[in-house]
Formats: C-alpha cells, sequence, structure tokens
C-alpha cells in the first residue's frame, strides 16, 4: 500500500512534554506500521477548545480555527488535516460546516484572516485519527498489521463526547458507537461491548473548574468499567483520558473507593499489536500502569 | 309450496366422514328432512363437488339446497346458488372441531350434527329465494343541503361522475363560513404559509357546471320518500315553494361558532378587542379591502400585541361549554398570528395553549409559526380584563409554573370551536301524530318519517354512526352528513369528507335501484314484508326501527319503505303479532330449526340449551373458537340470527315449552360505545329480554333459564366458557320441567 | 487580551442594550447571541434538559432559559451561572427534535452576559474560561503548566501554594510520566506569528460587535 | 406471462387494509368491477393486528368481519392476495398494471382444516406478531384470514418439512411447484392504498429498542393485549415474563423530530391512551401507567376519551420527552431519564415495560410508486398529480381510521368519475 498522507494538526496537550504527550508518541509508532506520514500543520495554533466563550463570541472562535485550514491549504495543499484531539476535530469541523453554510459568516472570517495575511477556502476536509483508521484503511487492514494480538485483556470502550457528538464518525450511532470496540476486536483484544458508560460525559473541561461535579460522572464511567470485568478503559480523547485517569485518586478519596483502572488510547493498544516496545507505545506515559500491555509488549511477537 | 325440491348434501371431508356417521346423517336428511336428493361426498367444496350440486339444481330441478359441511362463513365461493334457497349445516366448526376426539364424546357429537341436519332442512322448507325489493326507483338525481365547501364539493365531485345535483343553501350566497375567511390554513407542502380559500374557485367552479343547479336562500320544507325516491319540498325566502325528486342526500350543513358570549369571564362582550376567531377573519377582510394592517377595533389604534386564548369554551369539564375539542383551532389560530406576524415582524403574537394540537403535517405549519416569532406558551387563561383600548390577560403558565399575565394586549382572540347544525334532537322533541305532520323552521330536513324530522344524533350533537370504521352510515339510508356537522374539522378535511359522502349517496341511489340493502348487509335482495291483516297497529315496529325506515299511515298501520331498510330483521322481533317476515329469514325459518332440535326425555340427563347467536360478531366467534379446536359443551344447538333485535320473545316461549333447558342469548354491546352494527338491535333485546322474567314465571321457570350476553368477536376463549359455565348452571338447578309437553 | 471593555464599558453596554430592547428579550437574544434566533423554535419537550449530564446542577435547564427568554425574563438568565454549566457533550443537541444547536446557544449567552457584566462574579467555569482564553490568545497555543498556576493562584499567593501542595502529587507523576514540563513556565510553545494572530482575533471581535450593534 | 384480465372499466385497488378494503366495496357497491391486489397473504391488514380500537375500546375484527361479509357477498370484486403491483404503464382511463404473484404454495382446494400445520414442525417467527411469537411453517395467517387458505412458507419448500405437509394434504391442495407468476391486467383508474408501518424503532438510539427487551413498540403492545396474540392476552414483559403492571408510554417516538419523522404521527396519542387501558383492564387499582408527553393531542371527540382516562386514578401524565432509557442490569427494569418541563423536575423512573408509541411512515414511500403521484417529503401521497392513481389512507397521510376510511371513500369517487368519464365515452 502506497504511503498517505495527511497535515497533522496535534493541539495543544499533544505537543512535546504535554498532558497526551502519551498520545502524540503512540500516534506516531502507530502510523509507521501504517507508513502513513503526518506532517504537522506549520504554525497551527489552538482550536479555542470548549471553554474559551468568556472570552469572545463565535466569529473569533471561528477565525482562529480557519486560520488552521488556511495553513494549511497554503503549506499542505491537498491533503487533509488530521486531528487526534476530539475538541480540536469538533472545533475545526464545526467552522468548516458554518462558513459553508454562510456567506456572510464566511466573508467576515475572511476579513479577519486578513489581518494575519491568510484566506480561507474551504478545499481542505478535517478528519480525526479514526476517521482515517477505519475508512481510509478498514479494520481489516488494520487488522492484517497485528503481530501480538492482545489476546486475554478486556477493554471497556470509552468513546466519550466529541468525537462522537454532534458530528460522530460515519455509520456509528450516538447513544452506542461500536467502532472502538471493533478495533479492540482487530487487535485481538476483548471488547466489553455491553459497557454502558462509554458515551458518559467526564466533565469535559469543567472537570477543571467543576471537580466534583465532573467526579461524580468520573466514578460511574470508572466503576463501570470495574463492573464488566474490565482490564483497562481505552480512548480516542486526551481530555477523556486525562480527566479519567488522573482523576481516579480524587474519587477514591471522595467516595472511599479503590480505583486503580488503567486508561490508554487506542494508539496505543495498536503500537503494542504491531509489535512495539512499551516505549514506543508510551505506556512510560500512564500514571496508572497499563500492565497488561506491558506485559504483552514485553513478549516476542507471535509472527 | 308443491315445487320444493330439497336436496342435501353430506360432505365426509375435513373429518367429518371420520367423527361422525355421515350415513345417519344422510338417513335424517332424508327421512325427517324430507329431502328428495341426498348426496354424500368426500370433498364436497371442490369443483367435482360443486359441479354435482350445480347438476341437481339444473337438471334434477332442485330449489333448496342444504349443505351440511363447515360454517356458512367459509367456503362462500364454492356454495355460492344464487338461484336457489340455500342452508348450511355447521358441522365442521360447529360439531367435530368444538367437540373432544373421544370414544365418551362421539354419541354426544353425533347427536349436535344430527339436530344441525334437521334444523338445516326445516329451515330451508320456509325459506324463499328473495325476490327483490318492489319498490326500486333510481333517480339519479342528489340534493345538497348547504353551499358551503363541504356542499359545493360534494356537488362537484357528483357532477363529475356523472349525477346531476341540486344545492339548497338557506343563505342568499355559496361559500359558507369559508368564505368569511381570509385566508386558509396550508394543506399542501410545505405548510408554512396561509392559503387561499379557494372558496371563489369553488363557486365559479359550481356556477359553470350545467349538472348543478343551486338554490340559495331556501330550506327544506318537507322530504318524504326513501333512497331512489325522495320528495323534497325546497321552500325558498320568497315564499314559493318547489317540489323535486332525488335519489338521495347529503347534508352539508356546516357549524356555527360557539357563542363567545358565554365567556365574559374572557372579556367577550365587554371589549371590542376581544373576538372571537370569525371575528378576527373579518378584521383581516376588512383590513385587507383598506389594504392597511389589522387596527384595534375600540379606537382604530395601532395592534401590537395580540393574545390568541386555545380551547375557550371548548375541553370543558364544568358543563357549561364544550366538552370537545374543535381540532383546527390551534392551526388556526397560528394561521391568525401569521396574518400580523407577516405583515409586521415586529407585532407581538402569543398563542396560549394547554396542549398544541396540529396533528399530520400541521407540525410543520407550527414550525413555521415559530419561526415567524408567534410565541406559544403553554399557560391556562383564567381571565381577560379590558381596560380602556387594552386588555389584561391573565393566566397560569404551566411550565414555568407561576400565575403571570400579559398587560396591554390590543387585541386577544379566543379560539371558541365549532357547534355543528344538526336540525333539532328528535330524541327531544316530540313527534308529530300521523296526519298532524308539521315543518319545524329550525329542521334541516324536515323528514316526514316517524321518527322524527333530522338526523339522529350521537353525542354534543353530531351525527350518529359507527364512526371508527363507517362514518357514513347514518341511520337514515340515503341521507350522509358530510363536514363539520359530522365532527369537528377543517377545510382539508371537510373537502375529502364530502367527497367520500357523495359516493355514499351515489351508491345509495345504486342500491336502492337494484333493490339491495346498504351496509352492513350490502346487497341482500330480502326484505320486510308485512301481512297487514294481522296487524294491531300497536306501532312497536314503527317505534323501534333503528335507521326510522317504517312511516305510519293515517290508520297508524305501519308503511314500509324498502330502500330505506337495512334488513336487520328488529322490527319481526318487535312484532308482538309476528307477521313481520323476510322471505329468507324469519319467525318461522328460526321457529322451525328451533322445533327440529331432539329433545331428549327427561331421563336422558342431556339437556338441551338454545343459542341465539347475532350474526355478526358472536358466531364468528364461535366459529373461531371451532378452528382453534376449543371444546365447549355438546348440549348446545346454535342459530344464528341477523341481530339479537330480531330475537322475538315467541322462540324463547316456543323453546322452552319444548323442553330446552336453557337459552342464551349472544349479542353485541349496547349503550353509549355500541359495538351492534345496527345501532340498536343489541339494546332493544336487551330491553325486551328485561321483562321475560314474567313469562318465566307464568311457566313456572326458574329465570335463570335465559340468559343474555354482551358478546365481542374476539370473545373466542370466553364463549366456550360462558357456554360451559351455563352448561354447569343447568345441572345445577336441574334439567327443564316441561320436557315431553311440548 | 488587551482592548476588551472594562467594567465601566460593560456597565454602559448593558444600559444602552435595556434602553434599546426593553422588554423584547427575545429580539435581544437573537441579535446578539450566537446562534440566538433559533430560541423561538424550542417546543418545551424537555429532551435537552433531561440529556444534560450536569442537569441536576442547573438552576434553570436549556428548555426553562429559552422559555425565560421568551417571557422577557432578562436579569434572571442572564445573571444566572446555568450555562456556565455546559461540559460541551452535545447530548442535547443530537437529541432535540428541532435541530437547535444548544450547546452553541448557551456558550453564547454565557458569552453575552459576560459581555455586559452580567455573568456571576463567583463563578468557576467563567473563570477557568477567562483565564483559558487569555492563556492561549497570548502566544496562539494553550499552556497548560502556566494554565495549571493560575487557576491555582486565581485566589491569591497563599491559596495557591495551599492548592499546588494538594496538587503535589499529581505534578509529581505528570512531570515523572514526561506529561508535564516545568519549561513551559518560561514562555513555553506558541505560534510564530503571534501578532498576526492577534490583530486577527482583534479585526472578529470588531466584526462582530460591529454586526450585533455592540460597538461603541 | 398471464393474458390480461379486467378492462379499462375496472378499479384496481392496491392494499388489502381498513382503506383498500373500504375503497373495493364502496366501488363494488356502487356496481364498479374491482380487483383488489394485497401483498401479504391475507386482507386485513394494519387494523388487524390491533386488540382495540380508541376511543370505543372496540374490536377491529368486529368491523373486518362486516367487510369481508361485504366482500364474500359481492360478486364485483376480485381479491389477489400475495400481488405486488411492478409496473403501472398507460395513462388516466387506460392503464396496463403488471402485477408479481408470490407463490403461497397452496391452491383454490385448501378447505383450512389445518392438517398440512398439524404435519409440520417447523417454525418461523410470526409477523402478524411482529416477531413475537412464533408460528408454524405452514400456517393460516390468522383466524379471521380472507382467503382462507393456508400459506407454506417458502422456508420449508424443498425440505422434508414441505413434503411432510404436501403428504398430510388429502385435497391435492398443496403444490410445491408454484412458481412466482406476472400478471398484466388493464383498469381505468388505480387507488392506492398500501398503508403505514411503525418507524423503526431501534433508529431512536436513546431509547434502547432492540438493546433492551422491556422497551416495545406500541404495535407489539397491541399484540401483547390481544387474546391471540403471543401470550394470550396477558399483558407480560419479554425479559422475563413478569406481569407489566408499571408501564410507560413514550409519545413522540420517532414523531415530530426532525432526526426522525418530522410530521406528526396523529394516532399515537390516542393509542397509548387506549393502551393504558389495557393495563387497567388487565391489573385493575394495581395498574400503573404514566404517560410521557409533548401535547396531547386528542383531537374532536377523542377528548371525551381524554378526559375519562384524566380521571383514572391508575393513569399519570408527564409533560416530557423522555430523554434517555437505561436499564437495571439485575432486573433488566427499564429507568427513563428526563425532566417534567412543567416546573422542570427531574426523574429517574422505573417501570416494568416501556411502550414506544412509535410513528407512523408510509409502507411503500410514494416516490416508490411505479406511476405519476406528487410525493410529500415524508413519503405520503399528495393530491394533484394529473394521473388516475389515487392515495387512499395512511399512503396519504398519518391518519386514524376515520378519517382513513373517509379518504379510501372520497378516493373511490375519484376513481368512479374516472370510469364512468371512460364508460361514457364507450356508450
Amino acid at each position: 500500500m502506497a504511503k498517505k498522507e495527511y497535515a497533522f494538526y496535534p493541539g495543544c496537550t499533544s505537543h512535546y512534554r504535554g498532558s497526551a504527550s502519551n498520545y502524540l508518541v503512540s500516534v506516531e509508532s502507530m502510523c509507521k506500521t501504517l507508513d502513513v506520514k503526518l506532517t504537522e500543520i506549520p504554525d497551527w495554533n489552538c482550536c479555542g477548545a470548549s471553554v474559551s466563550y468568556a472570552g469572545s463570541g463565535e466569529l473569533a472562535r471561528h477565525v482562529i480555527n480557519a486560520r488552521n485550514f488556511a495553513l494549511a491549504e497554503r503549506d499542505l495543499p491537498g491533503q487533509d488535516i488530521v486531528a487526534t484531539c476530539a475538541a480540536c476535530w469538533l472545533n475545526a469541523r464545526e467552522t468548516k460546516e458554518q462558513l459553508g453554510a454562510s456567506a456572510q459568516l464566511l466573508a467576515d472570517t475572511n476579513e479577519a484572516l486578513k489581518e494575519a495575511g491568510l484566506q480561507y477556502r474551504g478545499e481542505s476536509e478535517v478528519r480525526h485519527m479514526v476517521e482515517v483508521l477505519i475508512e481510509d484503511f478498514g479494520y481489516e487492514a488494520l487488522g492484517e498489521k497485528v503481530v501480538k494480538p492482545l489476546e486475554g485483556v478486556k477493554f471497556a470502550g470509552y468513546v466519550g463526547c466529541q468525537t462522537n457528538r454532534p458530528f460522530g464518525i460515519a455509520g456509528e450511532s450516538f447513544e452506542n458507537p461500536m467502532y472502538l470496540d471493533r478495533l479492540v476486536e482487530t487487535m485481538g483484544g476483548e471488547a466489553l461491548t455491553k459497557y454502558e458508560q462509554k458515551v458518559t460525559c467526564c466533565g469535559g473541561a469543567l472537570a477543571v473548574s467543576e471537580p466534583e461535579k465532573s467526579q461524580k460522572q468520573i466514578k460511574d464511567i470508572v466503576e463501570s468499567a470495574y463492573d464488566h470485568g474490565a482490564d483497562m478503559i481505552v480512548t480516542p480523547c486526551p481530555l477523556c483520558q486525562a480527566n479519567v485517569e488522573i482523576y481516579q485518586a480524587d474519587v477514591n478519596r471522595k467516595y472511599g473507593t479503590k480505583f486503580n483502572m488503567p486508561v490508554t488510547y487506542y494508539s496505543q493498544l495498536m503500537t503494542v499489536a504491531y509489535g512495539g516496545s512499551a516505549k514506543e507505545a508510551a505506556l512510560d506515559g500512564q500514571i496508572i500502569r497499563a500492565t497488561k500491555l506491558e506485559e504483552i509488549a514485553a513478549k516476542p511477537a507471535k509472527k | 309450496m308443491a315445487d320444493t325440491k330439497i336436496a342435501a348434501y353430506i360432505c365426509r371431508g375435513c373429518g367429518l366422514g371420520e367423527r361422525l356417521s355421515t350415513g345417519q346423517l344422510a338417513k335424517i336428511a332424508e327421512k325427517e328432512g324430507k329431502a328428495a336428493i341426498v348426496r354424500e361426498h368426500d370433498f364436497l367444496c371442490s369443483e367435482a363437488g360443486v359441479q354435482l350440486i350445480r347438476d341437481d339444481i339444473e337438471k334434477q330441478g332442485a330449489t333448496h339446497v342444504a349443505i351440511a359441511a363447515c360454517s356458512r362463513r367459509a367456503k362462500t365461493e364454492a356454495f355460492h346458488f344464487p338461484t336457489v334457497a340455500v342452508s348450511r349445516a355447521n358441522l365442521r366448526e360447529g360439531v367435530i372441531w368444538c367437540q373432544p376426539d373421544t370414544d365418551a364424546a362421539r354419541e354426544a357429537t353425533q347427536e349436535m350434527a344430527d339436530d344441525y341436519v334437521r334444523m338445516a332442512c326445516d329451515e330451508l322448507k320456509r325459506m324463499k329465494v328473495p325476490a327483490g325489493n318492489p319498490d326500486a326507483a333510481r333517480l339519479r338525481r342528489l340534493l345538497v343541503v348547504g353551499g358551503g365547501v363541504s356542499g359545493m364539493t360534494a356537488a362537484l365531485e357528483a357532477s363529475k361522475a356523472g349525477y346531476a345535483v341540486t344545492i339548497v343553501e338557506k343563505s342568499g350566497a355559496l361559500g359558507g363560513w369559508a368564505a368569511k375567511l381570509w385566508k386558509r390554513t396550508p394543506a399542501h407542502e410545505p405548510f408554512r404559509e396561509p392559503a387561499d380559500t379557494g372558496v371563489a374557485a369553488l363557486v365559479a367552479a359550481v356556477e359553470a357546471d350545467p349538472n348543478i343547479t343551486v338554490r340559495l336562500a331556501s330550506v327544506i320544507a318537507r322530504t318524504s320518500g326513501a333512497p331512489g325516491r325522495f320528495s323534497v319540498d325546497i321552500a325558498a325566502e320568497s315564499g314559493a315553494t318547489a317540489t323535486e325528486a332525488f335519489g338521495a342526500i347529503v347534508q352539508a350543513t356546516g357549524f356555527t361558532p360557539y357563542d363567545a358570549a358565554k365567556l365574559p369571564e374572557l372579556g367577550f362582550g365587554r371589549s371590542p378587542n376581544v373576538v372571537d376567531q370569525a371575528g378576527l377573519e373579518a378584521l383581516a377582510r376588512a383590513a385587507a379591502a383598506k389594504g392597511g394592517p389589522i387596527r384595534r377595533p375600540s379606537d382604530g389604534g395601532e395592534v401590537k400585541t395580540v393574545v390568541f386564548v386555545q380551547c375557550a369554551g371548548q375541553r370543558d369539564d364544568s358543563g357549561r361549554h364544550l366538552p370537545y375539542c374543535s381540532g383546527h383551532c390551534c392551526a388556526t389560530s397560528i394561521k391568525q398570528a401569521m396574518y400580523f406576524k407577516d405583515a409586521n415582524p415586529a407585532v407581538d403574537t402569543v398563542v396560549l395553549y394547554t396542549d398544541l394540537r396540529v396533528p399530520g403535517n400541521g407540525e410543520d405549519f407550527y414550525r413555521s409559526g415559530q419561526s415567524k416569532g408567534v410565541v406559544f406558551s403553554k399557560g391556562q387563561v383564567s381571565a381577560v380584563e379590558p381596560s380602556g383600548d387594552a386588555c389584561t390577560v391573565r393566566f397560569r403558565d404551566l411550565i414555568l409554573d407561576e400565575d403571570t399575565a400579559i398587560e396591554n394586549a390590543d387585541l386577544v382572540v379566543l379560539a371558541t370551536g365549532q357547534v355543528p347544525n344538526a336540525g333539532v334532537d328528535i330524541d327531544q322533541v316530540p313527534q308529530d301524530e300521523p296526519g298532524q305532520w308539521r315543518p319545524d323552521s329550525r329542521s334541516v330536513l324536515n323528514l316526514a318519517y316517524r321518527q322524527g324530522k333530522d338526523l339522529p344524533l350521537l353525542r354534543h350533537g353530531f351525527s350518529d354512526s359507527h364512526f371508527i370504521c363507517f362514518p357514513y352510515e347514518t341511520r337514515r339510508t340515503g341521507i350522509y352528513t358530510a363536514g363539520p356537522v359530522r365532527r369537528p374539522m377543517d377545510i382539508a378535511q371537510a373537502v375529502e369528507d364530502a367527497t367520500g359522502a357523495a359516493l355514499k349517496a351515489i351508491q345509495a341511489i345504486e342500491n336502492a335501484a337494484a333493490g339491495r340493502a346498504a351496509h352492513p348487509r350490502s346487497g341482500d335482495l330480502s326484505f320486510p314484508i308485512v301481512r297487514l291483516e294481522g296487524c294491531t297497529q300497536c306501532k312497536r315496529c314503527t317505534v323501534e326501527c333503528p335507521f326510522g325506515a317504517i312511516d305510519e299511515d293515517e290508520k297508524r298501520y305501519p308503511v314500509f319503505n324498502e330502500s330505506r331498510c337495512r334488513r336487520c330483521g328488529t322490527c319481526m322481533g318487535a312484532c308482538p303479532v309476528r307477521v313481520i317476515a323476510f322471505e329468507n329469514y324469519s319467525v318461522d325459518t328460526v321457529g322451525a330449526q328451533l322445533k327440529a332440535v331432539e329433545i331428549p326425555d327427561e331421563f336422558a340427563e342431556k339437556p338441551r340449551i338454545l343459542v341465539l347467536a347475532c350474526e355478526n360478531d358472536a358466531y364468528p366467534a364461535l366459529d373461531m373458537a371451532g378452528m382453534q379446536r376449543r371444546v365447549y359443551s355438546a348440549f348446545v344447538r346454535v342459530i344464528p340470527v341477523r341481530c339479537l333485535g330480531s330475537v322475538n320473545t315467541i322462540w324463547i316461549s316456543d323453546a322452552l315449552n319444548r323442553g330446552y333447558d336453557g337459552v342464551m342469548l349472544m349479542g353485541c354491546k349496547h349503550g353509549d360505545d355500541y359495538q351492534c352494527h345496527f345501532v340498536k338491535g343489541s339494546e332493544l333485546a336487551n330491553y325486551r329480554m328485561s321483562k321475560i322474567d314474567d313469562t318465566l314465571k307464568q311457566m313456572a321457570l326458574e329465570t335463570e333459564r335465559v340468559a343474555s350476553y354482551e358478546v365481542a368477536i374476539t370473545d373466542i376463549e370466553r364463549l366456550p366458557r360462558l357456554i360451559d359455565e351455563y352448561a354447569a348452571k343447568i345441572g345445577e338447578i336441574g334439567l327443564s320441567p316441561l320436557k315431553g309437553f311440548g | 487580551m488587551p482592548g476588551d471593555a472594562g467594567m465601566g464599558d460593560m456597565a454602559d453596554l448593558n444600559e444602552r442594550a435595556l434602553a434599546k430592547y426593553r422588554n423584547d428579550f427575545l429580539r435581544e437574544v437573537e441579535e446578539r447571541v450566537d446562534e440566538g434566533h433559533w430560541v423561538k423554535m424550542c417546543m418545551q419537550c424537555g429532551v435537552c434538559a433531561g440529556s444534560c449530564p450536569f442537569g441536576p446542577h442547573w438552576e434553570h435547564s436549556p428548555p426553562k432559559i429559552f422559555l425565560m427568554i421568551r417571557a422577557g425574563k432578562r436579569e434572571a438568565v442572564l445573571t444566572s451561572d446555568s450555562m456556565w454549566m455546559c461540559t460541551s457533550c452535545y447530548n442535547c443537541v443530537v437529541r432535540c427534535p428541532r435541530k437547535l444547536p444548544i450547546t452553541t446557544i448557551m456558550h453564547g449567552l454565557a458569552t453575552y452576559a459576560q459581555r455586559l457584566g452580567l455573568a456571576p462574579k463567583v463563578q468557576p467555569t467563567r473563570d477557568f474560561s477567562i483565564i483559558f482564553w487569555e492563556n492561549f490568545t497570548r502566544t496562539g497555543r494553550a499552556n497548560e503548566m502556566r494554565l495549571m498556576l493560575r487557576l491555582w493562584f486565581k485566589e491569591g499567593f497563599a491559596a495557591g501554594v495551599k492548592k499546588a501542595l494538594s496538587m503535589r502529587d499529581l505534578g509529581l507523576a505528570m512531570l515523572r510520566t514526561k506529561r508535564m514540563s516545568p519549561l513551559e513556565i518560561l514562555g513555553g510553545h506558541g505560534v510564530k506569528d503571534v501578532k498576526g494572530f492577534q490583530a486577527m482575533i482583534r479585526k472578529a471581535k470588531e466584526i462582530e460587535d460591529r454586526r450585533r450593534g455592540l460597538s461603541g | 406471462m398471464t393474458p390480461s384480465v379486467a378492462t379499462s372499466q375496472t378499479i384496481l385497488v392496491v392494499g388489502g387494509g381498513i382503506s383498500g378494503m373500504t375503497a373495493a366495496l364502496e366501488a363494488a357497491e356502487c356496481g364498479k368491477q374491482v380487483v383488489l391486489v394485497e401483498k401479504s397473504a391475507t386482507l386485513g391488514g394494519r387494523t388487524a393486528t390491533l386488540y382495540r380500537y380508541f376511543p370505543k375500546l372496540c374490536h377491529p375484527t368486529c368491523g373486518l368481519e362486516i367487510n369481508l361479509r361485504r366482500i364474500k357477498a359481492s360478486r364485483n370484486i376480485r381479491v389477489m392476495t400475495l400481488a405486488e403491483v411492478t409496473k403501472i404503464a398507460g395513462s388516466r382511463g387506460g392503464y396496463t398494471v403488471t402485477l408479481k404473484i408470490a407463490p403461497r404454495y397452496v391452491n383454490a382446494n385448501c378447505t383450512a382444516c389445518g392438517a398440512c400445520a398439524e404435519a409440520v414442525s417447523a417454525e418461523i417467527p410470526n409477523p402478524w406478531d411482529y416477531g413475537l411469537g412464533r408460528m408454524k411453517a405452514a400456517y393460516l395467517p390468522h383466524t379471521m384470514a380472507y382467503p382462507q387458505r393456508y400459506v407454506i412458507d417458502p422456508a420449508i419448500v424443498g425440505t422434508a418439512e414441505g413434503e411432510k405437509a404436501k403428504a398430510a394434504c388429502r385435497y391435492g391442495a398443496i403444490d410445491l411447484g408454484m412458481r412466482e407468476e406476472t400478471l398484466e391486467l388493464e383498469a381505468g383508474a388505480i387507488v392506492w392504498a398500501t398503508g403505514w408501518k411503525p418507524y423503526d424503532a431501534a433508529k431512536i438510539q436513546p431509547y434502547g429498542y432492540g438493546r433492551f427487551p422491556n422497551v416495545i413498540t406500541s404495535v407489539e403492545f397491541e399484540r401483547l393485549a390481544d387474546p391471540h396474540g403471543p401470550t394470550g392476552g396477558k399483558l407480560l414483559r419479554p425479559s422475563d415474563g413478569k406481569e407489566a403492571k408499571n408501564v410507560a408510554f413514550v409519545q413522540c417516538a420517532g414523531s415530530r423530530d426532525e432526526n426522525h419523522l418530522r410530521h406528526c404521527s396523529r394516532i399515537c396519542c390516542m393509542a397509548s391512551l387506549k393502551q393504558t387501558q389495557y393495563v387497567r383492564e388487565a391489573f385493575a387499582e394495581d395498574a400503573r401507567s404514566t404517560v410521557y408527553y409533548i401535547d396531547i393531542r386528542a383531537i374532536d371527540r377523542f377528548e371525551d376519551f381524554y378526559a375519562k382516562v384524566r380521571k383514572d386514578a391508575t393513569v399519570t401524565f408527564v409533560k416530557s420527552k423522555v430523554a434517555r432509557i437505561a436499564e437495571d442490569a439485575a432486573t433488566r427494569d427499564p429507568i427513563l431519564h428526563g425532566v417534567d418541563t412543567e416546573g422542570y423536575r427531574r426523574y429517574a423512573n422505573r417501570h416494568d415495560l416501556v411502550v414506544l408509541a412509535i410513528g407512523m411512515e408510509p409502507s411503500v414511500k410514494a416516490a416508490d410508486i411505479p406511476a405519476d403521484v406528487v410525493a410529500d417529503s415524508s413519503g405520503f401521497i399528495d393530491a394533484g398529480a394529473e394521473s388516475a392513481v389515487f392515495g387512499a389512507g395512511c399512503a396519504t397521510n398519518a391518519l386514524d381510521v376515520n378519517r382513513a376510511v373517509q379518504s379510501a371513500t372520497a378516493a373511490t369517487l375519484r376513481a368512479i368519475q374516472v370510469v364512468n368519464r371512460a364508460a361514457r365515452a364507450e356508450a
């Protein structure tokens, strides 16, 4: 298969030593196996995430997203933009849809972009990495690269909100998306398909500002994973990963629980299943160690 | 009946041959049934079997055919012999399928079959092939009463089918209420904007149609006759009266808005700025004529805030106002709010509702109203208080759960609903004595019928019908209601309704011409024949006929109008001297059947229970019980009847006198939600049976020996249980003491 | 971000809005709030309120806010902290039978309340939002390290130290797993064209204010 | 291809439900020749699968019996079951219609004795019970089926089971060699009355239909209540056969929703009000029905029924579109989450069973009808086409029974106008 090339929008958390740097490392490993070339959009900026609205109205937020498109269109023409972060993808896509729907908004946006010497043309598509995997490769092709099936490991697939709503992955449902489970199964792991908290909100950005309320959500998400016998949670979203992993200690303090549930990225699973080392899968980036994955990573490949 | 030749056929198929001695049945048909031809066949409904019967009719001169096989509801295509009288002995569903296949049950099963063969033969002897109604007439002209959208639509649609029409309109112009509207709610996608009423186009089409005659400023002074031959006096305002003949009538007399003056608490009558929906239409038309916006009536001031109060005097459970919902008013208020919003989006329009009722595509119109900025609030209005040129509308906001008010409403529109123009309620006004008939100015049709001048009503003043399955079937054959007189409706529905009513009127004409019954015994050619010489002028038949088919002459003898008749036999059941009969269904045909049953003597310990089952629901339920192989007592003998209303009490006393141990009557539900297909039949039967206790006492019999049941067609599991419980009850009270005397 | 309105401007803006729209809060929302023109399309089914993960914490749920807007309850809506409870999970949006972009409207109401100075003064999400905005618009990218410190120290130095101490374990874990870099305090990463980036945002705000009648 | 039957004077009625039967009968009783074609093996349509009608609580089979008797009595109607229209050629007053007739594997010899069903052991999901129950693969669709003739399911044709059925029939009624046939017929006008189907409840994801056994649709609930249904008329919930005494009725399941059906399906409120009375009928004062609604649309005289149900202490109304249904893993009880908008009270209500008042969509989308008809955006037939193909009943809109009958009767007159004109032209 020929090398696939994409304009990469890593987002603020995924950079070197950011809170999702383990995501970035594992995505890079995974892409290497899949022969995918990711070229970072030069000088990309923050998407505004989901909690910047006290600072501005929607136009400014569309403009900052349009800037990334404009940069990609100028410097990496013809390439789809790929985001790994749910919020980055959602915000970029929202901007693309809105600018496509309103000539007024498009004109206003370009008027503002001119201040930075840029222009939005609406030529590039923005896609989540998961879309690339499913649509450009397909489960079968992804499965062919597996050398260390994740046998015996039970995964609670936690999809969360923003890779799922309001846009979601094509063909998947808002209430019960199956792609993460299918990815797990493709990697030879056991997917806990009945895990009922797969689209529960973790509090998102409000995990910071409203910790008590968010941690109630996080408790449900982790508890249910235990109820279903999960060895670990897997997620496609960096904010979900951080919230659900980091706050388990707080939840334990508050609720007297003894949670110690690893929360991993699909890209980490895939890196391990593709024969990558624990380091390549950035398993050293886990605050709660994903021991079972580490064990598999340490074993020799089956084929 | 010298030329009667009975042929009896005993089928051996479907297990009948194995379960029954068909030879014995054949012998019974021959010896007791006096059948001239008796044949057994392994597969009677096969082509060969049917051909055998056909040959006997054509070559052997069989005039009466008894088929002892399956139920009369089965194999109807095969056993269709229109030139001869046919009876069916139900040996399959009614005997072998409802009896256990055991040695112990064999004797009782055979006895059942024996009796049904006897019954079929004896019934036949008293049956004739109906000759058809001699009263047939066909006037291919329709009368439409009412010149609104419904009436004009009915006229145009009937005309397109080739029928001539006369429209009689009370007012001086065609158009009705719809002509008073500024716009109508849309009937087609995208359901966004108020639409032209289309009334002008309708009027033009009516006026251009050479098949349609319009009589304005005219009313009906008298209607007599029957489908195919109605005679109608049309009285003009000028005083002239013309008598015209019609084949059928469509009553499209529409509605009157509920009188808003009964709603002073909602401000009506206390300020010109409180109007009903009709009043708002008038304002809108006046404004449009002037080319300006709608002004405030009190002072011609600018309208900045309009409040629409839904369900004003409707959906009322206090008993003071209309209890029902008129259905169209939510959409009408949305439309009226758009009058303001379309002219000036700055006008505030608020619709206060409790349930917003815009079914179907009305949801799109609702959305359109919202997108135009019409505000909708779920609120219960308690008062409208006029003060100067403004009104305060007080209401409970049911969502925010608080009492609140809209101050400074320039205009308040009350959605008051539709009251049907149904004429007089014949159950409430006294009827004219024969020979004393006078027109009533309140009546719409002024029917010169024994039972009253207008159509019977169901509830709330709307015409009576089986309004779910058979909404057009009024209780006056040949007269069909259309539009809001039938139930509340909007223009779109009235157009559909009027088109359907026109069809029913056309059908009534065609049925009358062929001498056929209308629904539910469609195509039945039998009709009631009365032996007037025996009549005692008791009037029971004329009073009880659910369809007002029987008038009285000046000597109070009944005058039957066959094409008004629905062939239920209620008159026959009512007649104390038994002078009313149908050629194929009479006191004799049923009497002969019940007498044909062999009553074992008192020592045999074999009770006999007569079941008179309504053929519409109870009999099919028993059939289906058989199809499901549900077992019930072998002591019953079932006779289907056209309606429980046709049951003459003589059958009961005959049966008891002959030594039957009990009689079960199975009919349909009566009362407000009646299910009787003849509307009143089961109710009348119930009334008659409530009087039977006296008869039983005179005969020194227990009252339990006659029992009435309300039965539904779905009672497939319940009916066998009822029968068995009743048989057990008879077991408890013992066999009839009258055995052997009959 | 430099150039933002101060408190005085805010009060002035609010006065002018009151004068302009009088009782017609719905029109004010339609003209000035992101996606505000959708508010009138709500039919009060309540599915959004029932779908919200933070639903129990909203004083006024979204449909109630929509109804309050129509009922002219301007102050109660704009001073409410309800809109600040939105986690941006989009559950309401995908279930709304009228397809209202509820998340965006809630954010928009928060934006507008903040702009007029009516937003609750002590509201953690509001604070976070302001800090976040300032954080990423400074360099073009969010700086997690600085963001954390700003948040911890927003109520003063002592409170910040205390908070930092309480978070010590987590901080150490993040450092150990290389998911946090202390070097970020010293400037950290950002876009190269900060000037252009900021100019572009300024321009966007200026255009939006013009369109919404909020400028000068 | 079988040669043509019928003439340009014939009215073709497509669909054998209440609307189609009404149209066929009304035309036939005006003296017109009618061919009535039905896709399934029996007439009766959707209403034949309902337990009771609102607001009278009478039984649909009661009206069906009358209509079937009228059909049996009429010599003007030719009924063709298992027949589908595949092509309509020609124009107003002169159509040639192509029908595809699926094999029944049973001919007119059938006496409905039931020997074949007794001989066969293979079972198939019962489509008249929405698959809630199973039936023999040699079957009479239901006790009111017309024609009263058995059907051999194609699944057993060519198997030993099929041969068993054939061997059991003493009347030579089973013909396993039957093939699909194509037939052409002439018609002057066509009444299209193909009715409605329930919206696919699985698409309303937050309600968990298909995932939670105790979430069912309103049409399925009719089968539970029906004595001839899969539970013998007992209100037993699917997960464990426990009595469903505490039932939630969720309105607008698919309707009034731009994610699903934009229109209001009109009948659902009344159907749920009716069904609360089934629960009451079954459990008396122990019954608990909760109706979750946006607006109760009980228009015209139906309001009487709503007023009656409102007074029933076993019935509670909650003004709320249910947000989400969860399932208690241990008991499989559905738990409804939402907010009562009258006062904005949040609830998490546990019920034994949830009945989704499922929306109506046309069985055949108007755009898929092989003739010139105007389709609205919901797939219903709108008036206004030049052709003589007239929509009737729920093919034209979401209608209750009386409005469907009204619509069918009106469509019949439109068809008669066409054939009468043709008759006058020929005369």
